[in-house]
């Protein structure tokens, strides 16, 4: 079962660098944002894998109720000013 | 654990660090600085320090985009494109002579997770083994953090405080 | 009060000082933030919700394959389109729920609401058909029956 | 229980990994997110539900709920603040080439 989830986690991590290929090449400001979104989504679920990894989830599961919250008040920052000055 | 996982993300905070200095744009380079966060926050909780990852995250993360985002807001600039000129011979000589002797000097660090190591021989069990007798704090980072070098931690709060304070003082509107 | 079922949840600690300090804290932000709600649910309408949630997962399962499906196609037939909906649905909170059920469900995202015009992106013929025949809104409309429209 | 863990975890990695593919694939930004809420509201939703199999019952497994409830409200929210952004400021969505 472990190695089982270290496998997963490796898988994860690749799967972000296709988002991240997305951050990195995206022709407008949006398609960055959608890849952090992306990313983030993934960093959560990334750290629960990690906690039932080491067998310490109580800890991991609060990073990644604060993630979410935190993602929440990034992207909604970045909308706002988009949406106020257009494309820049 | 044959495979050490922190390869990978390394290599993602890699390309995220150089896409942040290379990218044309100033709302781009902001955003990958928030990606960069992302990531550091997961090597550090995949070495188990979860409230320097927490902090990271929040900081790194949260904060700091939004208020690179309130900056950008505040000063309006008209063109938020970079020009960068190239790099002069004296960086490009430097920089890889300074990463090589960092590297050289990490050589003769003891190796990571070494049970032998000074570091683990008898600094961390002693911690380990009286903190709690000493400060009653269930957690060990908090303890050494919050009690035994708690005036170290008092003055920089002291540092941040004051800095806060200064930041409001420059940036406070003028009411007539 | 949701908020201390909030605390409770994160916190996992069920001490009396723990429950104490959440108590008054989450008080203390709902007192503050307390200008702000607008709308205050009330028993019936949660459990209906929660009928309701069954529902909406199934068209996500089923809305999700179909999207799999286009997209691991090797030609990626996609025709993406805008749809204008006018739903009669007279509460913010159920056009909210909405648009929530609307880009919760892959393959359609809303993109402007006004009132009660939605406008909403989707991927193909078949998504859009499914938007225009308006389950979503039906089953809604079903939740907030008797309710006091404030639209 | 591991093995139904197990299954569900497959399961939802399946549907990162088509996430993950669509966004590199499609052409826009508007379709792009449908990739993204694909991830977001089924692979999310498979995953967390397979590590709550294999936690059991317990104080962990209501806080994995929490983040799937938070994940399920607040995903929509800035997938639709990102996509207005970008309707409003004037991003043409793609359109099929009429034959």
């Amino acid at each position: 079962m472990t190695t089982f989830f270290f496998y997963v986690m490796v898988l994860l991590a690749i799967l972000i660098g296709a988002y991240l290929y997305r951050v990195l090449q995206g022709p407008t400001i949006f398609d960055r944002v959608l890849g952090l979104n992306g990313i983030s989504t993934k960093a959560i679920i990334l750290f629960i894998v990690i906690g039932t990894y080491s067998e310490r989830v109580n800890m991991f599961i609060d990073i990644s109720t604060g993630y979410a919250l935190i993602n929440l008040v990034g992207a909604l920052a970045v909308a706002k000013y988009l949406e106020q000055k257009g494309l820049p | 654990m044959i495979f050490p996982f922190e390869i990978p993300l390394l290599l993602l905070l890699l390309v995220t660090a150089a896409g942040a200095i290379l990218v044309k744009d100033l709302m781009s380079a902001v955003l990958l600085l928030g990606t960069y966060s992302f990531f550091l926050s997961l090597v550090w909780g995949w070495f188990g320090a979860v409230d320097v990852a927490f902090v990271e995250a929040v900081v790194g993360a949260g904060l700091g985009t939004v208020l690179f985002l309130l900056t950008l807001f505040g000063t309006a600039p008209k063109d938020t494109r970079l020009h960068r000129p190239p790099p002069s011979l004296l960086t490009l000589i430097v920089f890889p002579l300074l990463g090589f002797l960092l590297l050289y000097a990490a050589s003769d660090l003891p190796e990571f997770r070494d049970p032998s190591s000074p570091a683990s021989v008898h600094i961390s069990p002693t911690y380990l083994e009286q903190s709690y007798q000493d400060t009653h704090t269930p957690n060990v980072v908090t303890a050494v953090l919050m009690d035994y070098r708690s005036l170290d931690t008092m003055v920089e709060t002291v540092v941040i405080f004051a800095a806060g304070i200064a930041c409001i003082l420059l940036l406070r509107r003028q009411v007539k | 009060m949701a908020l201390f079922v909030f605390w409770v949840l994160i916190s996992a600690s069920f001490e009396w000082i723990h429950l104490g300090l959440g108590l008054v804290f989450s008080f203390a932000v709902a007192w503050i933030n307390s200008g702000h709600s607008l709308f205050v649910p009330k028993f019936r309408l949660w459990l209906r919700i929660l009928l309701y949630l069954p529902w909406l997962f199934y068209k996500i399962i089923e809305s999700s394959l179909y999207l799999s499906k286009l997209i691991l196609h090797p030609a990626l037939p996609i025709d993406p389109q805008l749809v204008s909906v006018d739903s009669k649905l007279r509460h913010h909170a159920a056009v909210v729920l909405l648009g929530n059920s609307i880009t919760l469900t892959p393959g359609t995202i809303t993109v402007e609401v006004d009132s009660n015009k939605l406008i909403v992106h989707a991927m193909d013929k078949v998504l859009s058909e499914d938007i225009e025949s308006k389950q979503i809104e039906s089953k809604i409309a079903d939740i907030f029956k008797d309710e006091e429209p404030d639209l | 229980m591991d093995i139904l863990s197990i299954i569900f975890i497959v399961a939802g990695l399946f549907f990162m990994i088509v996430a993950a593919i669509g966004v590199v694939r499609l052409p826009d930004v508007f379709s792009r997110s449908h990739a993204v809420s694909l991830t977001d509201s089924l692979g999310a939703f498979l995953m967390l539900v397979g590590i709550a199999f294999h936690e059991g019952l317990g104080k962990n497994t209501l806080k994995i709920l929490v983040v799937l409830a938070l994940l399920y409200i607040l995903n929509p929210v800035i997938a639709h603040a990102t996509i207005r952004a970008a309707f409003r400021s004037g991003v043409k969505p793609w359109q099929k080439k009429s034959s």
